[in-house]
């Protein structure tokens, strides 16, 4: 990713400033990113769909930075965390592949879209069951445990709508009942697909659940970088701290169709109005500015290089060899001696 | 005038909330979005507080329509894709399946699994999972392979007292057109000749029909003909059609996009050599996916799906035994 | 059952008497009748399971009480509510045939144990499955609300354990989001199976759990008849009212094992003499004596007449035939023509 | 010294525990109480902190196992009964059995299925699943009929690297007792022979087994032969020796106690006819529970479920033709 110099001689604040601007850019990388992944779709280049995380960056690159692999960091994301993934480690050219096929991604084409995860790495491959990855992450934390990993957290992403499915509720107790170092990002982005909250939940504040599993919670303003950035740091030295889950509702706007084939007429231009319903990089450009943490000149620059970077992904992707059927083994089982194969007939 | 099948799909549900005023259909998204695939688009308005959309639950989704038909309603169920109905299996199979059989009181359910592969769909977008419903006493399984049968099977499926799993491929929901929608079609539970043929039968369903179909055409070019046997619902399996054209042909392929271990076809199979074996002239043969989750890549996927290529390979064996 | 007279002579007092005898006398008969069916099955006499409420009659029965089945309430009892069953109108028979396989059981000796209802009455056939069950009984307010049937409510029973479940979350939260007239009863009897709570849930009280929902909890001793009886009227009303789901948590103890194949030796002794330990049957025994709603001779005639019903119900059930193979229709469908009997083999 | 079903699941949990730190059990009840079946016995004790009490929640159970194989675990999950799997299914079937072939990584878990009927168990606690599993890709399903299979078997199963669905049959826990645990045995995957016979082949497993081996001795009586293959493994299945007994014996009876639908009968007579249809002297024939849930009542449940004598008049109609 491109770097700039801080200007701040202040520490902490060229900690904060430096610590901002790195957020910033991975939100501006996915960004930049999805957009070109949409006119692929459009232009018919991507099977499947393409999903966008446009208006929650800020709270999908809070987890992932809170988080470190190099640690023993655990981190499952879903659909709209293509900022969190990046931030957490993940090569960009691993989500160009996915999407385009490539037989060099980390699916190998058998899997696409935003399925994809690199176990060794700590990044869990979702599968699409919405509530299901959540005790796949905490199974990570329980193995640790085991296996005397200490310091290490896990961290995972749901939205309002997964927070619906028995997968959800199992998981969290079940995190809560062992006291797992967890952070549960809640992306509140007032929709599933095109249904409401208002049809999905009856509390306040998803943050409501907490104390009725017996962890902590916290709810914020997601449109908010520094908000974000200091609320998941905060959660991850408690969850290190060993104070158990930390469940954290990130109130925005789905700014985005539910996928590239969706025109979202059901959300209502009003909403981007009201309160969280704001753009979470255009939020934090301003702040950048504001604080004098970068220049006009420099998020250009950024820009400039990070399209470059994104068009340097997606094309060589592009250039690279679909799956070959005949090359496949077409078997599910590592142990070779026990796989059948076809159908025998 | 021309109908898809997802049209066909739409509109059946219409005809039923028009004409019961106990069917109410519930899943995620059907209410004023109309559904992931526009299956119930309209409806919402047209019947205010029948079309509810549900949170994303799918095991609250079925239980409380259980609890429903108790009060003498009659829902349609939506699934998002078939494949999220794992996490509802528990009240489709064990509730639902069992109730009549328990209390002697039926349970009128209707769970629509949009069902199948198609390009792109990858492992979790794709399933056929008629075979697992099939194994529980207790349900019924539909699988439609034409406009006309998607709606007045559709139609039937609400109206019949027991549980219903209707599984509808989302291949054909735009690939499939016909002129109009049927005023009678054959029952449910009956199997179709969609071509008729005396020189080898393929038993299969739904997608797989229309990929058998161009087999044949293919086939007649080389001076077969090929009977193709429309399942139209796997649960019940009208045996005696199968039966009858086996006895016709003397030779079997049966073909179906479900992974390859037991399933529809092995069942189709025994049923066939253990009440027509002596009608036999050839090895029963059959052809499904393969033994792997379904890929999302286009050339995996169409190498994993049985297909009109494949279908006429297994048939020019089957011919030359 | 046996009836008395009530010798309070003011009205509010009376009515509250003559309540808290009706109570206290299902729940004896619930007592009575579990125990002689306990030492049915120590005989070998029963097939299956037997499954003891002793020690949560008063939440039971708390439940049974404040339903209507004339009225179209419905309800959805578990394994522990012999005595809300036969509060909510159950005949005694119905358990006796079901446990010893009557074919005149409601269940026709299809299904056994304690996995009897009665739809037409509004009492749910419960399968085994925990939590599943509880979405019907919504789905029964959901079909009454479709076919104009105002004024219903419903009352669903569940344990400490049973509110792990994905079912149990799925359906509380449609529930909730639906705004049905359903009172939760969730007894926590401090024990699922051999899992103490500190296994099973990381909250302080279950009825924290209330907020995260968005619906009205209370949390009460359930070992106090008149408290239990108290809650679950005013719950009621306010279903009623349209004031949406209630969770009630009653604690207690279960004062016998999970089922009558435990010895439950995981339970120490100590447990009893600490809060909520107590048998509400005895409290409310000595509350009636107390208040002189009923003397000792009431009870005592009381219990007479009760174990005469008690003995009536099992040895007539033990009378009745069992199920004749050749007679059953062997088949799961009410369509018969769409039913396919046996396999064509 | 003689040991049961139950005890030789015991002691390869004790084993598999004792000699592989990577190995933990979790399940409802299986710590200090030893498990609702007492499976677990003395291993809270023997192994602190690596026999794990879990919630009512089944779907977490299976996730977490799963998440727990990347970090180098074997996690051996117990269900109370194989019938309240149907709520964990999605984990085990989409998460599971999926991995392997999505990501490269095994996801070497063990599901304990106590399953099968036993008197009284009724429609919830008496299920066999073992087919609803088989029918997914990257699963491994297991079936043992013997102490020395259970035993053994549970042991390989846990060294595999693969998921394993080991369906345990709860009839066969007391009922059924070895002098000893064996020091070797088949491998999984491999048949074997029950019983060695020449007029006619009965493949079965699990508790059915040994309702075959005695109408094999009815028979034996009325002078037939009757081999019997016991397929331990149904997925895979070992049919090069169920197609070699075929072969001696020219008919074949498939029993199975799961429901008739499809199943591992179905799927082995669908094999056979495919591979062997010339071995065979007569139509095969299949022999499966009832199209119902599971009866409580004991009368009910032995018409239900095939057992001896069923078993041995399916044979004479067999060997009559
Ligand atoms: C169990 C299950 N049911 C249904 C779906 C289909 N589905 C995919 S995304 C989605 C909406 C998700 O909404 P939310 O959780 O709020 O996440 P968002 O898309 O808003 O980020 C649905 C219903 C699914 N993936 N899993
Ligand atoms: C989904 C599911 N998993 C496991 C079981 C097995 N099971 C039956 S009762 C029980 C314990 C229930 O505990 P709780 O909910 O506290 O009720 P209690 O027995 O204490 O009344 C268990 C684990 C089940 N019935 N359903
Ligand atoms: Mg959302
Ligand atoms: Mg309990």
């Amino acid at each position: 990713m491109a770097e700039a110099d801080i200007k701040d001689t202040n520490p902490e604040s060229r900690d904060s400033a430096s610590k901002y601007q790195t957020a910033f850019r991975y939100m501006l990388l996915a960004r930049i990113f999805e957009e070109r992944a949409a006119s692929l779709y459009r232009a018919g280049k991507i099977m499947g769909g393409v999903f966008m995380g446009k208006g929650q960056e800020a709270f999908s690159v809070g987890l992932g930075l809170a988080l470190d692999h190099h640690r023993g960091d655990v981190y499952g994301p879903l659909i709209r965390d293509q900022a969190g993934r990046l931030a957490f480690g993940e090569p960009l050219i691993d989500a160009a592949r996915t999407y385009l096929g490539s037989v060099e991604g980390p699916m190998r084409a058998r899997d696409g879209n935003v399925h994809r995860g690199n176990i060794a790495m700590g990044l869990i491959p979702m599968i699409s069951h919405l509530g299901s990855h959540i005790s796949v992450v905490s199974g990570r934390l329980i193995g640790k445990r085991f296996t005397g990993q200490t310091g290490a957290i896990g961290g995972v992403c749901i939205g309002d709508g997964g927070t619906s499915t028995g997968a959800f509720h199992e998981a969290l107790n079940q995190a809560a009942v062992e006291k797992l170092p967890l952070i549960i990002a809640v992306a509140d982005n007032q929709f599933a697909y095109s249904t409401p909250t208002s049809r999905q939940f009856a509390c306040k504040d998803l943050v409501d659940k907490a104390i009725g599993y017996g962890i902590e919670g916290h709810s914020i303003d997601a449109t908010d970088l520094s908000l974000c950035l200091d609320t998941f740091e905060q959660a991850a030295t408690r969850a290190r701290d060993g104070q158990g889950p930390q469940l954290i509702i990130g109130h925005l706007l789905r700014l985005c169709g539910h996928g590239e084939h969706d025109d979202a007429c059901y959300i209502s231009a009003e909403k981007k109005q009201q309160a969280f319903g704001g753009d979470c990089l255009d939020l934090a450009r301003q702040q950048l500015i504001e604080q004098d943490w970068a220049s006009l000149t420099d998020i250009e620059q950024w820009t400039a290089k990070i399209q470059e970077e994104v068009e340097q992904a997606t094309s060589s992707a592009q250039r690279e060899p679909g799956p070959d059927p005949f090359q496949e083994s077409w078997q599910a089982l590592s142990t070779q001696r026990l796989a059948e194969g076809h159908t025998r007939a | 005038m021309s109908i898809t099948y997802l049209e066909a799909i739409q509109a059946a549900q219409d005809r039923a909330l028009a004409q019961n005023e106990s069917v109410y259909i519930y899943g995620q998204d059907v209410g004023s979005f109309g559904g992931a695939f526009k299956a119930t688009k309209n409806l919402a308005a047209k019947y205010p507080g029948r079309v509810i959309d549900a949170p994303i639950s799918e095991d609250a989704m079925v239980g409380s329509a259980i609890g429903a038909t108790a009060e003498g309603m009659r829902p349609v169920l939506e699934m998002q894709f078939a494949d999220f109905s794992t996490v509802a299996i528990n009240q489709i199979c064990n509730q639902a399946a069992t109730q009549f059989w328990r209390t002697g009181v039926p349970c009128p359910i209707t769970v629509r699994l949009p069902s199948g592969g198609t390009e792109g769909g990858g492992p979790f977008h794709s399933q056929s999972m008629e075979a697992i419903y099939a194994q529980y006493p207790g349900l019924i399984v539909l699988t439609p392979a034409t406009v006309e049968d998607a709606y007045s099977m559709l139609l039937e499926a609400i109206a019949i007292d027991d549980p219903v799993v209707f599984c509808e491929h989302k291949y054909l929901y735009y690939h499939l057109k016909a002129d109009q929608l049927p005023s009678k079609n054959l029952p449910v539970g009956k199997a179709r000749i969609a071509r008729a043929g005396k020189h080898a039968t393929v038993v299969t369903y739904s997608a797989m029909v229309h990929e058998a179909l161009r087999a044949a055409e293919a086939l007649e070019e080389e001076g077969w003909q090929i009977e193709i046997v429309d399942l139209r619902s796997v649960k019940p399996i009208d045996t005696d059609t199968v039966l009858a054209s086996v006895a016709r042909t003397g030779r079997l392929l049966c073909v179906s996009e479900a992974f390859p271990w037991g399933g529809v076809n092995a069942e189709v199979i025994a049923r066939v050599t253990a009440e027509g074996f002596h009608l036999l002239d050839a090895p029963p043969k059959r052809l499904n996916a393969k033994d792997t989750p379904i890929p999302f890549h286009p050339d995996l996927w169409k190498t994993h799906r049985p297909a009109s290529q494949s279908i006429a390979a297994s048939l020019r064996e089957l011919l030359r035994y």
